[in-house]
């Protein structure tokens, strides 16, 4: 394992190890071969596996999850690299109506990463959607929303020697995170969650940036001697029921953490899997700490008035840790 | 572009020019016996007759080579035919029965299978064309001489994928052909009257690649124009443009009411343009085949078709407790 | 009013009444002049309104939702009619990148109705997807499903008459179902909810084909002595949590049945909803009678297993209507 | 297509000729500062700087009327001052200011004034186009005499929805001008390479209307291929295509590290091509302008760019309570 990596080199790491491993790996994408992708995801991989296995693209998103799709069925294993997430909206029937149902109707496996940074962050409306949300209701597709290097390189390594198409997914805040990573047959499986922090207390569950804002949040509470157990939840399709039910059962008491729009987003199936499988154990209702129901404003005087904070977090654990009963006014 | 009676017989193996005609035939009995029995409720959802439509799809077929791949549209069964699916598996298949070539899972506009070569049929205008590519890709990747073709009609030309799809195509020289089977409607629409400059083929040669126009009529000229893009493709040259001019003779589905068109100009292309028949005149002119010889192969496809129909209806349905089965390896064991 | 109108006829007389009132009002679309639509929406408007206002198109999703987010900007009320609604997969950053965020960005109202048919009947994988869990995670979009055709009617009145985009979703299971509809000004407004069947015991909460559903589980459970009220949402975006919350808080049991995959879909939206403002009222969890997480086969004897039914509405009534606390096995 | 500065000036109002100039000069000293502050950090998500590219905006927003709209493009400032945005809430907008054009909520990306026919710049490449497209229709729809520009990049004519637009104005012969402004790259994409045939105007043509290049250094040049098209447009004869070349002296956006081209290609066309310095002397050379006249123009220009940074960094930030405001009329006010 490398002790030092941040989640973009992480992701350039996984990625190398895995394309030395698998020559039937290749990646394509806008700028890619020399600049390294956007985010520099894939910084230097162009040189050195040349332009067949980092194929720079034309803009043309439906053509690339297309390219991806059909190679994948024809025994490579392609990484469609969007860039940013939002440019999806572009290859929605590929993605949806194509990669999703393929193994479903003709029990062909269609093994393709959609790789794309995603999330919310400078850069207006149309940058920043949360496309977890759609992604995650589309029976077929899996989902992944990794929080720090050492999960983006399991689950890309566990994407690339898996069968199906996952969505991977890269919050834009945490490009430049540091931490460590694993080597090269250290997987994290797909649909696996892990306890971030444990705790008695409250359950806080998160994925992506949230889980930074949740660690915080939790640390600054436990002060005040609540002890939080946060969940990242790394998968959110398939979603770990187990680690999920585990906990909720534990403390009773439980805040979802959501930067995406709260309208039926990964807050409200979260929210609805506790209720079918934990009711009985809930203390309180389950409290969703999303974002609004809006666009993505360009103003970070705007920006940050729509999405969960810290400070939201921290009254969101202070308040369901002190309840015992229902609130006078609901 | 019309093919005259008289056509000489260009230098095929006459075993195969005749094998041509037996699928053609075959894919035309299949078709009339499916529309008649979508009529009668018997195909869950309809289908779309190709009847008119046969040389298009054995000319592909046959101009390329069994282990190279088709990927089509929603209207499909002569596509799949002439690809190698057996009547039986169709059929079953547009029954909704556990035999049919996916088990039911498919239907008419979502038939694959594989090993035939037969990258699915598609529900979704275009995107037969996106997997053929992505095929091509594929095939490029691992270095094999798989060549790919996919398959769109004269409506899929104003759906902006299909450039895309045609432009990566051209710039990567994959190995794909790109085949508009034009059949001047798109269920009732014009498609002369909604596609700017009404020439595809001009609009395809915009985005660089070999583009021909073929009279889709005869199965000869599909099929030489195919594996000359076939050779292309295999010889590492890139993609080639087709569109294949053909006409259907039935409605855009089973059952549908026909107002967009005049009974004269259905009649002019049956009369004059029919592929079976005058394919099956230029062999007898040829001396490749008789009457008895005709006859024989018109008794085969009947006789494989009632066996199909018999195979469906006697086919058991597929098992309920399937159904959310082999939705993806990652998600398929927990309880909910 | 009209007694008998099927769901289909009401949307055409609707939409002829708004055409006759606003002549800004235009309809595009495949196959629209002359066969009216692959539902026969808008049969006979053609030869009555004109090839500009029945606008035929080619086969270009993206170009005409974009026709009509442009049309919508600049003074004129287009109707976008896709047929199907599984075709909006070509369509999607027209409706989400830009008729969404357009009145937020740039304060211009973007008055569009994007109608299609959608639900699950036959027509295999591609044609049967449930995209209102997608639009209705997208703020900026307003998402109604209507049940009958008096909604139909009245909610279509609405849109054209409001100032923001609407997803116009009608059941396919429905085309020819048939029952009242209003006046040239009987308006059914976007956001509001209808007690379908007034009750006390158990609240059935649905929308567009499962109504009809519940509607039929709830007489069968009535011989039963179980009194089931169940609320036909009508809307999806907004939802009217006023008729939800009241009738939860009455009964304090629930049922949401749904047809779209369980996963991030209207169900888990409502009983989230019904989480954050009725938890203390639920004398039971919530439960989901739902699709299944998987695409929709062609097979009759399969579509069947995934989709909730009579019966396992019945079922789940029974079971909750019976329950005092929690199972035994969960 | 290369514009010599000894070419003489067309019949065009003096007053006018000069007023092209002073945009020019206003778009590139905005433009400079602008890249200044984002590389300070000034701009939240920074800008894409249009350097170079100044003839193609006013000579496209001149060649329309007032009450006719643009809708462009992620490389937006120039269209946006162009069509008549100042300075001041251009840079109070970029900065997130709520003194901005659109109050903070649009950014760099996202500019619009509907009352000088500003419909959005776009951060979706290609989406421009759909919008101005449709403001044609409605335009066609209400009778006005409206004409729409529809802009995107050479890096756009690979989206297929682009030809999907172009198809739909070019059957209905609306009122538009397709626009695609070459200058060359896609971030650090050379479009030629990933085109495929490289040639965008004879693609366009496959799609049914007229197209033309055009040297987008020269503002008349522009001007009069934009004034040409708007003429048809206005008269009923459907939708141009204009593919107008130009370069951007700068990297794609502000602190871009360039290596996919050689400095020497940007000093060739800055040393011989600069839309500006050209278009100068030419002025100067008709006498229209004297070098006093160029230098008041520079002043101008200036102290008016300075006068924007005062405000942007002067004006207040958006009051944050309403964020959540305007999404949709049907959901503003319920409470959850
Ligand atoms: C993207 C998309 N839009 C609309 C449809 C509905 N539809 C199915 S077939 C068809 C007509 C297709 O015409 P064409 O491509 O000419 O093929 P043909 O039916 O003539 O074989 C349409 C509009 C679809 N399946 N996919
Ligand atoms: C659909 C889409 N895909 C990708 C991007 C990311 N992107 C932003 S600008 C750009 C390059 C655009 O190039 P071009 O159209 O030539 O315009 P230019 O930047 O040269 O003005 C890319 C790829 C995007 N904004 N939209
Ligand atoms: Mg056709
Ligand atoms: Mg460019």
């Amino acid at each position: 394992m490398s002790n030092d990596e941040t989640y973009s080199t992480a992701y350039r790491s996984g990625m190398r190890e895995e394309m030395e491993r698998d020559g039937t790996i290749f990646v394509l994408g806008t700028d890619l071969f020399d600049r390294g992708g956007h985010f520099s995801q894939v910084k230097g991989l162009g040189p050195e596996f040349g332009a067949d296995r980092i194929r720079d693209t034309p803009i043309s998103e439906a053509a690339m999850v297309a390219a991806g799709v059909g190679a994948a069925m024809n025994g490579t294993r392609p990484v469609v690299d969007l860039n940013f997430m939002d440019f999806a909206y572009g290859a929605m029937d590929e993605l949806i109506n194509q990669a999703a149902k393929i193994r479903y109707m003709w029990g062909r496996p269609v093994p393709l990463v959609v790789r794309a940074t995603a999330g919310v962050a400078q850069g207006g409306a149309q940058h920043n959607n949360s496309l977890q949300s759609t992604f995650m209701s589309t029976p077929g597709l899996s989902v992944v929303f990794p929080s720090r290097p050492w999960d983006v390189k399991g689950l890309l390594k566990s994407a690339l020697r898996g069968e199906d198409p996952v969505v991977f997914m890269m919050h834009k805040m945490l490009t430049g995170a540091r931490g460590p990573a694993g080597g090269p047959d250290e997987l994290v499986p797909i649909g696996s969650a892990r306890i971030a922090r444990p705790g008695r207390d409250v359950t806080l569950i998160s994925y992506g940036y949230g889980v930074t804002i949740a660690e915080k949040a939790a640390q600054s509470v436990a002060a005040q001697g609540i002890d939080t157990e946060v969940i990242d939840l790394r998968s959110l399709s398939p979603l770990d029921l187990n680690t999920i039910v585990t906990s909720v059962r534990k403390t009773g008491k439980v805040i979802v953490l959501d930067e995406a729009p709260i309208s039926a987003g990964p807050a409200a199936e979260i929210t609805a899997q506790i209720n079918d499988h934990a009711f009985w154990y809930l203390d309180q209702p389950v409290g969703r700490v999303c974002g609004a129901d809006s666009p993505i404003p360009h103003s970070p005087a705007l920006v940050d008035a729509l999405l969960p904070s810290e400070a939201g977090v921290v009254a969101a654990l202070q308040q369901i840790a002190a309840a015992t009963g229902p609130a006078l006014a609901s | 572009m019309t093919t005259s009676t008289a056509q000489p017989m260009p230098d095929v193996d006459p075993a195969a020019a005749r094998e041509w005609l037996a699928a053609m035939i075959l894919i035309r009995t299949f078709e009339e016996r499916g529309d008649e029995l979508a009529l009668r409720g018997k195909i869950p959802g309809g289908m779309h007759p190709a009847i008119g439509q046969e040389a298009a799809a054995v000319g592909i077929a046959r101009g390329l080579r069994g282990t190279d791949l088709v990927a089509g549209t929603h209207r499909a069964h002569h596509h799949a035919l002439a690809k190698g699916m057996t009547p039986s598996a169709v059929l079953a298949e547009l029954y909704g029965k556990a035999s049919g070539s996916n088990g039911g899972r498919g239907g008419s506009m979502h038939l694959a299978d594989f090993d035939l070569g037969l990258w699915g049929s598609n529900g979704v205008v275009g995107a037969g064309l996106g997997i053929a590519m992505g095929a091509a890709l594929g095939a490029k990747q691992r270095g094999t001489d798989q060549v790919a073709a996919g398959i769109f009609g004269d409506g899929g030309a104003n759906v902006g994928r299909v450039w895309e799809f045609t432009n990566l195509a051209a710039i990567w020289k994959l190995p794909l052909i790109v085949v508009c089977e034009n059949n001047l409607y798109a269920v009732e629409t014009q498609t002369s009257s909604v596609t700017g400059g009404a020439d595809i083929t001009r609009r395809a040669a915009g985005f660089g690649l070999p583009a021909f126009t073929v009279d889709g009529q005869d199965v000869v000229s599909v099929h030489q124009a195919v594996s000359e893009a076939a050779d292309r493709a295999r010889t590492g040259s890139g993609p080639t443009f087709l569109e294949i001019l053909t006409y259907r003779y039935k409605g855009h589905d089973s059952g549908q009411v026909i107002r967009y068109r005049t009974d004269d100009e259905v009649q002019r292309w049956r009369s004059s343009k029919d592929p079976i028949e005058n394919y099956a005149a230029r062999l007898i002119t040829a001396g490749l085949l008789d009457e008895a010889g005709l006859a024989a192969l018109t008794d085969t496809a009947r006789t494989t078709v009632d066996e199909a129909v018999t195979f469906a209806e006697e086919a058991p349905w597929p098992d309920p407790c399937t159904a959310a089965e082999n939705v993806s390896a990652y998600t398929g064991n927990e309880q909910r």
